[in-house]
């Protein structure tokens, strides 16, 4: 029985996810709150000779899951926040260089030592925009154990899929949450492993040639195919070129390889949207008091719905403004300053009908919070 | 089922994050229930007063907090003082005897119990406190099989303090499955 | 094989000014190689950001140049992900030892191995010509127009106190002892670190009036002596040259093995 | 050694006339020519230490010795 | 003569412009294409018993810098993009701790050591968002070499004003381009130093308590008041708080404090607006190429006009909303993906109007590139 | 003055818990700093964070509550901008030697006049006992449940190969020699690094089976001999305690103060 | 020795009860109280060495030394 | 005065940017002229060829780069061939005889002109070819008064390299002013 079913931390889902997901490399450095899924991960990873160390700095760390993913490694690592902000360079090589991997940050309040403890989702804008330069970038979110799981496989499916890095980005609420976690059997969920490349040993392979439709295959460092890697701007040979031309192919290359298929990328769930008046917009925990305070009001008749995120980023515009078309106002719930809302105005018809349900003070938003707020929405005031 | 929204309150020493992950993990692995289980974090943890939060029921639980307990558990003054007023009215509240003195009183059935006290003169060491306690709760309320919590303490507790640990939730089962509440303004809760 | 099998020639002349030092730690790295006999495909160099770093572009192993200082962070994932291969680690001066220092520390009291070159110029020349935790009280630089005021680190000290357990300097004028050490060093099993003096004509020699290559590898002649010989012995201003630690202490991903079989036999 | 003979094969794309070469020649075997490039004048003077090939920081230089027949 | 003209780069004008607001330390790290500022001022500053230190990372640097201002000195660093990245943490420490300071980014090719000599814009949403956490954040720029010595001193002024960090994004085309600088007398343009608390020693004085205008009176470190700095949220000593009631109401207070005085905050120029009915958006070295190419078609009559930003966050949403209400076309041009475009695009009515000029390939974009959007947005082809 | 006046006690007790070595290191400090006389308005304490880094919240001197790992660089601009203060800079290991070991080793060979404090409990206290790079081989922790294969640094060895100019190590079981050796380190002109060996019953106590506080200290008391005492040098199980380098080298601010001379001369 | 008088002024609020200062007294002048904070039970005993107050993680005790009349 | 735009090309060591320096701050230091000036950075500048603009001009100038240049300077066979094409019709070309070979006519005044050689013989230092080709240029096209270039020579050149910077200029300034165009197909540039 305990083989399917567990009762854990989100932070425990998530690593179990990426065991699931075929995980063998983590570099990390402790930080609250994401600090169970490192721990976890230096006793379950040696268990299946798979590869824990703990770095010397999070900078360390998001550079030693580049090099160990090179070498064919599924990888990832975890952090918060201040830790979020140092990995920002090493992100940006692995965007440049297509380097899968997958970065979990459980988020805390900040800016900087902020609220170590405390839930927020105050970094949803700085995982799309937090290195220099153009580029794209996958960010992906959960609410409860179950998700969290299901997500973290998804992440690496992504970055192989798309030869990025992709971004888990949970919260303090979801990460310290314990609940049941029904564990699927292996080859349940579907997983990507990497696209190999087929160019026999003496022929010449181009590491950076994309395919038709955007895909890399790669080969691992150690195999029989020996090229080079770099952050600067490069040729199908990976070696460095300040060609105009190529330097205008690789960045389309690096963005529309992601942004071109939002559709495929993109995952959320929702409740009620059918007949919604009031849609409500969330992700993460605070979806959760979104959904409890839905479903209560629809106990007494109110048309309430719900339309919970998965993925941020790319952000599913579409998506967003075809389940709003028909709300009489759309009430986005998040624990920051309005990250998310920003990108459901650009999305909507008639921006002016979309408002903001949040906390900022570190405490968890709670249904009766959402409540409010829609009271003032339908100008009934508190 | 009803859910069941129990809030653990005491100081850090006395392991009631523990108990709160016991009870709810037993009844998710050991018994057919959904149970959901959070706690307080960070420095506030450390000195004041510890708080863990469980809610037990049959059904999805989608908000994972609970802002008005049916059961209020308070091992220290500091905890009973701090937490008292968010017992829902008619609740059940349980506090330790030897720890804790509710001066007036609530709106509630209020259980004060000589756990800490049993356990040290049956047992003589306060490490299994909050499995006596623990026992008590599941004593007073219906929450789970005494068995499954045993389950969870099979393979949670290394092997030489298995008995101790039978041994103090079995006087926790005394204690609240054999007593009547020290007043009781409350609505009965077992039903 | 000839030595032009180890290199890209494609990529080739390289982009290091005339007389750059930096060319010839090139030349002697594919001779040692090409004495060791080595199969390119059990070669990985993983380099930072720097002219030195530029280096990893021309040698035809697999080639990681990665970010200004975190060469042996990166490098740390590729040996322990796959220990089997053989890992080279080609710094500048400045990306190892100034953003670079605390991963070059690190690696080396985990003792992974690994084969860090610091190819020290004393100069930031990439930027073009800042000074650098190398450079030394009194040197000149661009940010250092009068003259620096800042010591300068020890390499082969500090390596040895973080833990390293090859530790050696040489220079390229010393080509024939510089191949030599290289050897020594990749076949080192941990942490090994070869300070490589090398020539940077088009800024610190130019500033601090030392003048070209030519001149600049004659310094070194002049000032270095091997080490344990007499001349270093009577003379002061002398620094040495050759192998200053050489020892076993268990290596890091042999030790993980230990963690992986203490956690299956846990099961 | 005179029963040796060495080839200087020297790649003029690669060279950059440093003078390397040249200045630590043992045997003032090379001189750099009017375009700047490396050049061995007095190879009969070469008693193939190989110092140049090793020292050449554009690895323009080769040297391949053949035994006299 | 050379007393008050000079010929130098843009990079040496931010160096003049930063000593005529009284610069005393600044701390940098050497990167393509910022270095000349560290290098003039490593040359600059000990001439006037200033303090100039290269520090051993940029982490380190704008560390350096933020210990430097509490002890009253007015600081700067600059840096590019891999090295902005790196400062990101220290950024966000400086936003919460309200530390004056002022960080130069002379943009280069991105992502990651993408293009280092070459022409980029692609830091404009990394400056605004690149740390973790809710904040705000002031960002200026400029196009040629006087108007870079006036925004530095701004800078200046505003970091002061706000006790905020400001962000001077500058471009390589901007940075490297030599031309005539006319050095202001001293007290011709109006410095702000900084405001000091006039609480006498023995008094209690609270070092993070906002007067009525958000500003908050400092002591200097070393000085007859003794407090507590710290990046973790704090109450009015300074002092770590969790209470949500502090966390909520210092959040807002820093975001507040700049967004409410955006207008006072907004610099830009424009150039024959009155009647033009197409209207170009620009900031920084494409400025120039719009500005060429708006005057050579004004030439033949065209009614082309530009609106050129010097102040990119807060962004000044209402000037460009009323600049453009006329226009039948508004084109921005920037040398990025349309990182401003998304911005004007919130900002103004019709949205539908709006249309991107840009390179994104490292090469300057000249008034030609313009020329040939201009044609297409026209409906010519090109 | 009273030891309370060097207290902010408007804000004790302090968040440590009970019987954490850190506390003791606070009261030893306040009271070399009582002895020494100094104005409070003259110090400044920089600190990263960590559980130790909290000490500067207690003091009643001008306290800045950096970065994690950032604490000697800010320390460093503090000093450089107002060289006549005095600047005390507490780290816990993880803090200096983890993620600020490249700050601590450059502080150290400028050699900045400040004295960095590193409250060695061999843990991560404040994220819950993971391990450090002090921890050493064998040790428990949560992040090294197979045990740490990882060797520990000598903090004492890097920091003099580094090149500070004052280093020593003590514990707080010998309280007294704290105090005395704080107050010389405050006192020496240039960088001065004082490890103290600090217990965190609560992690590495506990992971460790070396008990509560007092078995802590008993081990510190057992495992730790004078510098050049019998004992130490007949027993190589031992530790040394006391003052491992006193030396005088020009000082970084000081240093500066010729770059200026020369710059204003030369106008 | 004997002609000295200690005050130990041990503050409660601040005590842990972590028994540094108990187990390390050469006098055992201390103990831990039912409400685990420390007292000087044998003051008579104590000779003043100050250690408990500067070992106190929290900074809890003083010693007041007085001559005796 | 139309803005006159000057591209200077050549390879690393010749100190084609700085000649470009000494010009552009001639123009705004020494004569109440406006002038901009910017080049080519990197790897690309260190190896292959180096390029600086100059535009020279009485107002105001907003774009910065030279497109089209009205007079192209060539110190390299390999500038040459970069640089040839993108001089304007009927603009002036200048180049080193002894480092460049202009095979076929080009739609342009074209002047070949042995600075180099000049320089080695009547100075025997390369370092100031660079000066002696601005005096060429100033000699041909009227951009700068002479006196103004010696000014600012005399403040950025060492003492001691002064006289020898001064004898190139003048070497210059014979080679450009009295001399006529190998072939001109170009328009005339002097007003
Ligand atoms: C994070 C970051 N900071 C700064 C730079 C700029 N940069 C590139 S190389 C370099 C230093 C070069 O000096 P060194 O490492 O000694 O190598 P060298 O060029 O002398 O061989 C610097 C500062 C960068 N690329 N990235
Ligand atoms: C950039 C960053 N990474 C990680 C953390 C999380 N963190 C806080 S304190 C700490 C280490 C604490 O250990 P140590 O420095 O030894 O001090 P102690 O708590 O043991 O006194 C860590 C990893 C952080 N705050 N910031
Ligand atoms: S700048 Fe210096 S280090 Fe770089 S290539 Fe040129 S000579 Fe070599
Ligand atoms: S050493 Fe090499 S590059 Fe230098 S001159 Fe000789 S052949 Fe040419
Ligand atoms: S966790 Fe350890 S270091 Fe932190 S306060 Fe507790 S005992 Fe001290
Ligand atoms: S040492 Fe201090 S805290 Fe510990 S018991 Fe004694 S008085 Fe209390």
């Amino acid at each position: 029985m305990l083989e399917e079913k567990r009762f854990v931390q989100g932070n425990e889902a998530c690593v179990e996810g990426a065991l699931y997901a075929g995980l063998d490399f983590f570099a990390g450095y402790p930080i609250t709150p994401s600090t169970e899924i490192a721990e976890h991960l230096s006793y379950r990873l040696p268990q299946r000779a798979g590869k824990f160390i703990q770095m010397e700095d999070e900078i360390a760390s998001m550079s030693a899951i580049i090099g160990a993913s090179l070498t064919g490694a599924k990888v990832m690592t975890a952090t918060s926040g201040p830790g979020f902000s140092l990995m920002q360079e090493a992100l940006g090589y692995a965007v440049m260089a297509e380097i899968p991997c997958v970065l979990v940050n459980v988020q805390r309040g900040g800016p900087s030592t902020g609220l170590p403890t405390h839930a927020s989702q105050g970094d949803v804008m700085q995982a799309r925009w937090g290195t220099h330069g153009d580029h794209s970038i996958i960010v992906l979110t959960a609410s409860n154990v179950q998700d969290v799981f299901r997500v973290t496989v998804e992440a690496f499916n992504l970055s192989e899929t798309y030869r990025t890095p992709v971004v888990l980005l949970f919260d303090e609420v979801v990460g310290h949450t314990r609940e049941r976690l029904f564990l699927p059997k292996p080859g349940e969920i579907p997983l990507v492993e990497r696209l190999k490349t087929n160019v026999p040993p003496d022929v010449n392979y181009h590491p950076y040639l994309p395919r038709e439709d955007g895909r890399l295959p790669m080969s691992d460092f150690g195999g029989v195919h020996r090229y080079n890697v770099t952050g600067l701007y490069h040729d199908m040979w990976g070696f460095p070129s300040e060609d105009p031309q190529t330097v205008h192919d690789l960045l389309r290359h690096l963005v529309d390889k992601i942004e071109e298929y939002t559709d495929n990328i993109c995952m959320y769930k929702e409740y009620y949207l059918d007949d919604a008046e009031c849609v409500l917009i969330s992700y993460g925990s605070p979806a959760r008091s979104a959904r409890y305070l839905v479903e209560s009001r629809r106990l007494h008749g109110e048309a309430l719905g719900l339309l919970e995120l998965q993925t941020l980023w790319p952000f599913p515009a579409h998506v967003v403004r075809e389940k709003c078309r028909n709300a009489s106002y759309v009430i986005v719930v998040e624990m920051n300053m309005g990250q998310v809302l920003k990108s459901v105005k650009e999305a909507v018809d008639r921006p002016e009908r979309v408002f903001l349900a949040n906390r900022i003070d570190g405490v968890f938003i709670t249904y009766k919070d959402i409540g409010n707020t829609l009271r003032v929405v339908q100008g009934k005031g508190v | 089922m009803e859910p069941l929204r129990i809030v653990f309150s005491g100081s850090g020493g006395q392991g009631v994050i523990t108990s709160s992950i016991i009870l709810a993990e037993a009844a998710v692995l050991h018994e057919d229930l959904n149970a959901i289980q959070s706690q307080s974090y960070g420095p506030e943890a450390r000195g004041g007063a510890t708080r863990a939060d469980v809610i037990i029921s049959d059904t999805e639980i989608s908000f994972p907090r609970v802002l008005q307990p049916d059961v209020l558990i308070c091992l220290t003054q500091t905890a009973f003082t701090k937490y008292r007023s968010i017992l829902r009215p008619g609740g059940v509240l349980v506090t330790d005897s030897h720890y804790v003195k509710t001066h007036q009183r609530l709106d509630a059935r209020c259980y004060e119990l000589p756990m800490y006290d049993r356990v040290m003169e049956r047992i003589g060491n306060p490490v299994v406190f909050n499995i006596c306690m623990l026992g008590a709760l599941i004593g007073l309320a219906n929450t789970v099989r005494p068995e499954s919590v045993e389950n969870v303490l099979a393979y949670r507790v290394p092997q030489d303090y298995l008995p101790m640990n039978q041994e103090a939730l079995k006087i926790g089962l005394e204690l609240g499955g054999n007593c009547s509440p020290a007043y009781n303004s409350g609505s009965p809760l077992k039903k | 094989m000839p030595i032009s099998d180890y290199l890209r020639e494609r990529f080739l002349p390289h982009i290091w000014c005339p007389g750059c030092g930096h060319g010839t730690v090139l030349n002697c790295l594919v001779h040692a190689v090409e004495k060791m006999g080595l199969s390119k495909n059990d070669i990985v160099m993983v380099s930072g950001i720097g002219c030195s770093s530029r280096i990893s572009g021309y040698v035809d192993f697999h080639t990681l140049h990665t970010m200004h200082g975190r060469a042996t962070a990166v490098a740390t994932g590729v040996k322990m992900s796959r220990p089997e291969l053989t890992v080279i680690v080609p710094m500048g001066d400045g990306d190892a030892l100034a953003i670079g220092g605390n991963h070059f520390i690190h690696a080396a009291r985990r003792n992974i191995d690994m084969t860090a070159l610091v190819m020290n110029n004393r100069i930031y020349g990439m930027t073009g010509g800042q000074h650098s935790p190398l450079s030394g009280y009194g040197a000149n630089a661009t940010t250092a127009p009068y003259r620096n005021v800042e010591s300068a680190f020890q390499i082969v000290d500090l390596a040895i106190a973080a833990g390293a357990t090859f530790v050696a300097r040489t220079t390229t004028y010393h080509v024939r002892q510089l191949t030599e050490v290289l050897v020594q060093a990749i076949e080192h099993k941990g942490f090994s670190m070869v300070e490589i003096w090398t020539q940077c004509p088009t800024h610190f020699g130019r500033k601090n009036k030392i003048g070209g290559a030519v001149s600049m590898l004659d310094y070194y002649r002049n000032s270095t002596a091997p080490v344990g010989s007499k001349a270093l012995e009577e003379n002061p201003d002398l620094v040495g040259r050759g192998i200053f630690r050489d020892e076993d202490r268990p290596e890091y991903c042999s030790e993980y093995e230990t963690v992986i079989q203490r956690a299956q036999k846990g099961q | 050694m005179a029963d040796k003979r060495h080839k200087h094969s020297i790649n003029r794309d690669w060279c950059k006339g440093c003078g390397i070469c040249i200045a630590f020649c043992p045997r003032n075997v090379l001189i750099l020519d009017e375009e700047e490039k490396a050049v061995a004048v007095r190879k009969e003077a070469c008693v193939g230490c190989r110092l140049c090939e090793l020292r050449c920081p554009d690895l323009a230089i080769e040297i391949q010795t053949e035994e006299e027949p």
